[in-house]
């Protein structure tokens, strides 16, 4: 097989984990027109959730229950306690709020793990790799794929299919006029935020086997989510799937065809798809 | 308050610090990063561009500066002129890109732009020193013909230097604020769509403000090399554009004298933060949130609400709003 | 334009009046509310009722305070004093949803279209089981609507914006309709349209709210009129009463009959 | 405070990526002044200076340090970066700074008449796991690299690239990547395709553990050797575990169980304050610490160039045996060492992920290092 | 009414068409605007109106024909020099600087006519720069005076809508696009209005979006009847209230507001 190919299949891999990462970014966009700084920390606390449930013996497929449940949990409550209260504020005081949200995690996670990483065990299920000729590939990596690609189907159907779905484009334009129709917007907010929390707490929980737990993953997440979430267009389902797996497909290729430069590959893609097509590869207007 | 209340408020400042603080550097790092934030000002607050590559422009500034002193024997005020016309230059280009997008995706676009300058940046040793930066940047005397008008060896008289221009920039800024042009940008964060209507060329207006607001920033830049005597990759990442924009809205938006005290409030409680506590982050964490939920129009605002009720409650007016703030890093 | 305010002779009106059939058990009663806009007071103590099945109107100059009124009717903004009491309830200090969902459907003045959903997806956002409109009721009303349904909201004319938004108040199963300014910037042929079809709306038992500038639709439909100046009642009249009194018309709307 | 007491500087990044580092160089330095106590019947004192990873930062913490506590004395810097800048500004400030950061410049083109380093730069690093692996084992013919991109990491490449050439061993492919990477698979497909026996890993800290950590869940510890050859020790044993060091290379600046007198004391004081084992950032800065107070000491002076001459071409017996400071650059001569990881059943302490293979002394000659210090 | 015909033309569009994806909002419309006149466009909700709007004021771009404005082609120019050519228009849906005070939002309209001078960043907009004159003669028409220093978001509904026809007076233009100026208007303002938009003949070019037949019958020289992107019959308001196809089409029994 020819090393592109190769690439380009281990692309997909990175990309269906980095649009778990990116769909909730995405969609809270697209509800909350609140760019989402903390988004990093929800992925962090998935992955050290994890670690620390298996490191207390509890199996891996627990933790990948338990870690998005309680980080959704999380994400509901922050949601109401803090989030709630800047909504009427300009973009910049949403910034603000989430960023210092997004510090005071990674410094607790710090308090609690201290600051080096630490590694978390892949399920013994999934240890070890399959081969097709001269392709290895980690059986892991492609339990994430499939995993995340019924994910990624349930998820749609909710977003697109259910009044859910429509109730929170319409709560994106104006919330005032949706509980003027007697829907509870706010509810709405919360369980649509918590749902962005636990998918990034999903992916976290994906990665920790991959990179491991350490307390600055969530940074690093979020510029690459940010990348996704705007090559595919800002609030879009189906943008956030096409944009991770284009950034997956670029960064993996690039690392055979010019590696020093596959980061600023994936710079330079959201830069050009930003010029041609505005509103991202799928994003809507406005 | 009148434009020239705002100009003495600003003297008094840059008075008072020497007085309250012990160190000359980090007095002149508050005005240094002060001089940033309202260039970032000037867009977020004035035209309602929130530019995350106000990072690419200090980063600009810093390093033409080193170049220009350690690689050829440019005087000192052309470099430092030069340094502010690489940042204008560079916020024209960014500029001229960025503003065909609105809201998030020009925000998305500006934070896409920082990264790619900081890759750049990263992978031009041979220019900008890539991770290691340029070292050695000398600091020489303000001369004129041989005759040293003012040496800038020790802290303090760098922070001189730095007060002197800072002044200046600020003045100016104020004018650009004040202008015809300045009053049609608050007509553009306003509402685009109208402003066109009614006849004007948006991106010209953006542009402009682009391109001063590049140049302050380049000029922060500039004055932060000389200051530490390296121009870091760090100054070019992405987290120095968070860091300014941080400072302009903590200080509040719409107000230059407001994005002062943002910088000061920023710069010396992260100074005095990092002493009390290596988790310090977490605190500083807690008081963006703390600013971004209780203050509507940050700290400036808070100013302000409590000078009116100092003066409803006492008819004898208290101290202004700015100065106490100024000593709070002291430690 | 605008001319000094008249005095306010009339401002209580509503209690002195005697003639007027005000229904026993009323659905919606405010009583002397009031409501500010950051220090500016403009609502001043209005007091109104709308009984159960009746059509009244609101009226007044621009900047009276019609808007505001409905506004804290439905709970978008908190009265600062007074009450609000719909069918026997307090509901006042109810959230937006809570209010809606006991039935008090707003079309407020800007129309409120989802620019982000298609036609029949706005629709269906207000579909409530239990009411008597569904979907096929309201294409049939505005036959427009379904020509279009597939398009964004965003991409409507304005007055087929304004079909949306009464189509979709009716999906919402109201009892109480309000409509702020619905045939504003509405072809005559389709006002001719929409004052029959809120004359079904009507029949149909529901109690309507209506602010309007278009008297010549107030008075086709309304039973009875409210005029508001300067943030309380100024008036209060019959229909039969109200097109009797030229004086009335010229004094509050500056009509200019007499 | 007393007001007489000497006070030093312990700039190292205690926020940031990097924190970690910072928390055990503050128990090493904490650690050698209470061990003196005095100097010269002088009280020492200390600053933490948090550098926050940024050479910026960095520079003017020491600049006020050395202005406001009259500090003089610096031992930290981390990062590369801060290092070198720090360096400069200690000699601006008629300071010394010593350090245990990696990149050659700090006793190479850039070095300083006030700055020290106690680490082995590239040259030896590779010298000492490299040659040492290769002789080890004859048959692996083929080695790729994975290298970060930058002054450091090709400092690496290539004196690894040298001794590939010298052996005649064939370097089959080489891929570079940025300091921020975190996603490796795409450089691993690259280095599984090309077929190599060994696996040289040129990258650092948290970006050698995740290409580790990666690679193995690639499979490729089973059929090839993988060699991280600058590791920075138990704390990243700690954080990778003991099943992914497990036949892992090694190559470290320090390690606890090595036998000399110094260590072993030092290994004592750490048991009995900490319940542990000193790791290599709390022994770097212990021992750049007592570097620092014994030069004090030997100058009877606290005066920069006094402390300097002290210090040049001082002969110890430090942490890894006698140790040289070299007067033409200020580096400090002592051995590196190739560690290799052990199955977890064999382990027989918490701390013990390793074996020591070998270990010597490499550097280049003075000449070759670009240092000028005359 | 004044002969319409003797005056020149000053606005024309030659088949001006706009598809939005496979959408025909407008099929080819051809229109001549005469200077000194009142040119209504009514037509049924959807039929085009404000889309023709945004083509000849540059708001949008044409999906094909050409637009002719005092001798010059401007099809291809953005809005803002159009403005310098001398057009203005009013948005159907309010568009204004909402945080800005009334007198500024008319000062930065009348401005807009040497978007230039925007571009001075070192005087402020004093004496001459600040239009004083124009922004306080709009002021009185608009009747706006008492809120000239309220922010426009605070205004109701009715006043915004006056501040919206008095930013396209205050541009001075020699056409001026009202887009139904008089919705949301309180009934006893229609009169005001109408007026003043006859007055504006003497000095400007109006073309006029109304559903008011009570305005639009009284005060149009001509009238184009837009249905479905195209024009379905042009003339003088009697020939249009006469027409049987518009009848059907739009006006059906006049209930316009007004009179009551
Ligand atoms: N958001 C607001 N902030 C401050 N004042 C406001 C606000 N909205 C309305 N007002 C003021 O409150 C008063 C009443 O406004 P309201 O919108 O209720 O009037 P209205 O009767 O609906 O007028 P119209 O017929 O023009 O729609 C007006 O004077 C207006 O200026
Ligand atoms: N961006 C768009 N995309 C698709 N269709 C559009 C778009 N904008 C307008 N339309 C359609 O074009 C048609 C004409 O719209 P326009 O706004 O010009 O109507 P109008 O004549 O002004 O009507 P009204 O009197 O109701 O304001 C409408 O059917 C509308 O749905
Ligand atoms: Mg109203
Ligand atoms: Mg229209």
């Amino acid at each position: 097989m020819s090393i592109y190919l190769l690439q380009t299949i281990n692309g997909i891999g990175i990309g269906m984990l980095y649009f778990l990462l990116a769909v909730g970014l995405s969609i809270v966009f697209g509800l909350l027109r609140f760019v989402n700084f903390a988004h990093g920390a929800f992925y962090l606390m998935g992955a050290y959730f994890c670690y620390q449930l298996t490191r207390w013996g509890w199996s891996f497929w627990w933790a990948l229950l338990i870690a998005p449940l309680a980080v959704g949990a999380i994400g509901w409550l922050t949601e109401k306690l803090l989030l709630r209260h800047v909504y009427a504020k300009p973009h910049e005081f949403h910034i603000l709020v989430t960023v210092g949200l997004a510090l005071v995690v990674q410094e607790l996670v710090i308090l609690q793990w201290g600051p080096l990483g630490d590694s978390v065990a892949t399920p013994d299920l999934l240890q070890g790799v399959v081969m097709w000729g001269g392709f290895v590939y980690p059986k892991y990596r492609l339990f994430v794929i499939g995993f995340t690609a019924v994910l990624a189907v349930l998820l749609w159907w909710v977003l697109e299919g259910t009044r859910l779905g429509s109730a929170v484009r319409a709560g994106s334009e104006s919330t005032e006029m949706v509980s003027l129709l007697g829907l509870n917007v706010f509810g709405i907010f919360s369980l649509v935020f918590a749902l962005g929390a636990a998918t990034a707490a999903l992916a976290g929980v994906l990665a920790a086997p991959i990179r491991g737990a350490e307390p600055f993953m969530g940074i690093e997440a979020l510029g690459v989510a940010f990348v996704i979430v705007v090559v595919g267009g800002l609030g879009s389902f189906s943008g956030a799937l096409v944009g991770g797996i284009l950034i997956g497909v670029v960064q993996s290729v690039m690392s055979t065809l010019w590696p020093e430069g596959a980061r600023i590959m994936i710079y330079v893609a959201m830069a050009a798809v930003l010029l041609l097509r505005p509103h991202g590869l799928l994003g809507r207007k406005g | 308050m009148s434009r020239h209340s705002h100009l003495l408020l600003a003297l008094a400042i840059v008075v008072a610090m020497p007085l309250f603080m012990h160190s000359g550097s980090l007095a002149s790092e508050v005005l240094i990063y002060a001089l940033a934030a309202m260039g970032c000002n000037l867009l977020l607050g004035y035209t309602g561009l929130l530019s995350f590559g106000q990072g690419i422009f200090f980063g600009l500034g810093s390093y033409t500066i080193a170049l220009l002193l350690t690689r050829w024997p440019l005087p000192m005020p052309l470099a430092l002129l030069a340094a502010i016309t690489m940042g204008a230059a560079g916020a024209a280009v960014v500029g001229w890109i960025a503003i065909r997008q609105r809201g998030t995706y020009f925000v998305m676009l500006t934070l896409a732009f920082a990264q790619m300058f900081y890759f750049i940046a990263y992978s031009l040793p041979g220019l900008t020193g890539g991770d290691n930066g340029l070292l050695d940047i000398p600091r020489p005397s303000l001369a004129v013909a041989g005759h040293t008008l003012w040496p800038l060896a020790s802290p303090w008289q760098y922070y001189g230097f730095v007060a002197a221009l800072f002044l200046v920039a600020f003045w100016l800024l104020r004018r650009v604020c004040d202008s015809v042009f300045g009053r049609t940008l608050l007509a553009v964060r306003d509402n685009e769509e109208r402003a066109a209507a009614v006849g004007y060329d948006l991106r010209l207006l953006k542009l402009q403000a682009f391109v001063i607001s590049g140049a302050v920033t380049g000029l922060a830049g500039a004055l932060h090399a000389m200051m530490t005597g390296i121009a870091p990759l760090s100054n070019a990442e992405y987290h120095t554009s968070e860091m300014i924009i941080v400072m302009t809205v903590i200080g509040g938006t719409g107000n230059l004298l407001a994005s002062v005290l943002g910088a000061a409030f920023y710069v010396l409680l992260g100074d005095w933060l990092s002493t009390l506590w290596p988790r310090w982050l977490l605190l500083l964490g807690v008081v963006l949130m703390v600013v971004s939920l209780g203050l509507q129009r940050g700290l400036w605002g808070l100013g302000e609400s409590l000078w009116m009720l100092a003066r409803r409650k006492r008819p004898a007016p208290p101290a202004p709003a700015a100065a106490p703030s100024a000593n709070g890093g002291q430690a | 334009m605008s001319r000094p305010a008249a005095p306010k002779v009339h401002s209580t009106a509503a209690h002195q009046r005697e003639g007027t059939p005000v229904p026993v058990a009323p659905l919606l009663s405010v009583e002397d509310i009031h409501a500010h806009y950051g220090k500016s007071h403009v609502l001043q103590g209005i007091s109104l009722r709308v009984g159960d099945g009746e059509l009244v109107t609101l009226l007044g100059r621009n900047g009276a305070g019609k808007t505001t009124t409905l506004k804290s009717i439905a709970g978008v903004m908190q009265p600062t004093q007074g009450q609000v009491r719909f069918g026997g309830e307090a509901t006042h200090r109810l959230a937006t949803h809570q209010v809606a969902q006991r039935g008090i459907c707003l079309v407020p003045e800007h129309r409120g279209i989802f620019k982000l959903l298609t036609v029949e997806e706005n629709l269906m956002l207000a579909q409530r089981k239990k009411s008597p409109w569904q979907l096929q009721d309201v294409y049939r009303i505005f036959p427009r609507l379904k020509e279009r349904r597939g398009n964004g909201g965003g991409q409507l004319s304005g007055g087929e914006q304004q079909m949306l938004a009464i189509g979709r108040a009716l999906m919402n199963a109201p009892r109480l309709l309000m409509l702020d300014e619905p045939v504003e910037g509405l072809a005559p042929v389709i006002v001719e349209e929409i004052v029959a079809q809120l004359k079904t709306i009507k029949a149909a038992g529901v109690s309507i709210l209506l602010v309007e500038q278009n008297l010549e639709v107030c008075t086709q439909l309304a039973d009875r009129h409210y005029i508001i100046e300067q943030g309380v009642v100024a008036h209060e009249a019959t229909n039969a009463e109200f097109l009797a009194d030229d004086a009335v018309k010229d004094r509050y709307l500056g009509v200019g009959l007499v | 405070q007393s007001k007489d007491a000497i006070q030093f500087g312990c700039p190292v990044p205690m926020s940031g990526p990097f924190a970690a580092n910072g928390k055990f160089a503050d128990l090493g330095m904490k650690l050698a002044l209470e061990q003196y106590g005095k100097a010269l019947g002088r009280p020492l004192a200390y600053t933490l200076l948090d550098t926050e990873g940024k050479p910026a930062t960095a520079v003017r913490k020491v600049q006020e340090a050395a202005q406001q506590q009259g500090a003089r004395f610096f031992a930290g810097g981390i990062l590369s970066s801060e290092a070198l800048a720090m360096g400069k500004e200690a000699e601006k400030v008629g300071g010394i700074f010593i350090t245990t950061a990696g990149a050659d410049e700090i006793t190479g083109k850039d070095c300083n008449s006030a700055t020290f380093r106690w680490s082995v730069p590239t040259f030896g690093a590779i010298e000492q796991t490299v040659r040492p692996l290769i002789d080890a084992m004859p048959k692996a013919k083929r080695w790729y690299t994975i290298t970060p991109q930058y002054v450091f990491g090709d400092g690496l490449l290539s004196a690894a690239k040298n001794i590939f050439k010298e052996k005649g061993v064939e370097h089959v492919g080489n891929s570079y990547h940025s300091l921020t990477e975190k996603e490796f698979s795409g450089y691993l497909t690259n280095a599984v395709a090309a077929k190599p026996d060994v696996l040289l890993l040129l990258n650092f800290g948290a970006q050698s553990s995740d290409t580790l950590r990666q690679a193995i869940s690639f499979g490729m510890h089973k059929n090839m050797t993988i060699l991280i050859a600058w590791a920075s020790g138990l704390e990243q044993f700690e954080s990778l575990g003991a099943d992914l060091c497990d036949g892992v290379y090694f190559g470290a600046q320090y390690w606890h169980t090595v036998d000399a007198p110094l260590n072993l004391d030092l290994v004592k004081r750490c048991q009995d304050k900490f319940k542990s084992n000193p790791n290599y950032s709390l022994a770097g800065s212990y021992i750049c610490t007592k570097l620092l107070i014994d030069a004090i000491v030997k100058a009877g002076s606290v005066d920069q160039k006094a402390v300097i001459a002290a210090l040049d071409g001082m002969k110890y017996q430090g942490l890894t045996g006698a140790e040289e400071v070299r007067k033409a650059d200020h580096q400090v001569l002592k051995n590196y060492y190739l560690l290799k990881g052990k199955a977890k059943a064999k382990m027989k302490n918490k701390d013990d992920y390793v074996d020591v293979i070998s270990s010597g002394k490499s550097f280049l000659p003075p000449e070759q290092t670009g240092c000028k210090l005359a | 009414m004044s002969a319409p015909t003797a005056s020149p033309v000053l606005l024309e569009a030659q088949g001006v068409a706009k598809h939005y994806g496979k959408f025909v909002a407008l099929g080819g419309v051809d229109l001549k605007v005469r200077a000194n006149t009142v040119h209504s466009v009514i037509g049924p909700n959807g039929a085009g109106k404000t889309t023709l709007f945004h083509m000849l004021t540059g708001t949008k771009g044409v999906s094909g024909g050409r637009i002719l404005f005092d001798g010059h082609d401007v099809t291809r120019e953005p809005d803002h020099r159009r403005v310098r050519r001398g057009m203005a228009r009013s948005f159907q849906v309010t568009s204004l600087f909402l945080t800005l005070p009334v007198r500024e939002n008319l000062r930065l309209a009348a401005q807009g006519v040497a978007p230039g001078a925007a571009l001075n960043c070192w005087s402020p907009p004093v004496g001459r720069r600040s239009c004083a004159d124009t922004v306080a003669s709009v002021l009185a028409r608009v009747g706006l005076e008492r809120h000239a220093g309220t922010p426009a978001g605070n205004l109701s509904h009715g006043q915004q809508r006056r501040l919206e026809v008095g930013m396209a007076l205050a541009a001075r233009p020699k056409a001026i696009f009202l887009d139904e100026p008089t919705s949301g208007m309180g009934i006893d303002d229609l009169d005001d209005m109408k007026r003043l938009i006859q007055g504006l003949k003497d000095e400007h070019t109006v073309v006029l979006i109304e559903h008011n037949m009570g305005i639009v019958m009284d005060i149009s020289d001509t009238i184009t009847v837009m249905q479905q992107g195209r024009v379905l019959a042009e003339g003088l308001p009697h020939e249009i209230r006469a027409d049987e196809r518009v009848r059907s089409a739009y006006l059906g029994n006049m209930i316009t507001g007004g009179k009551a």
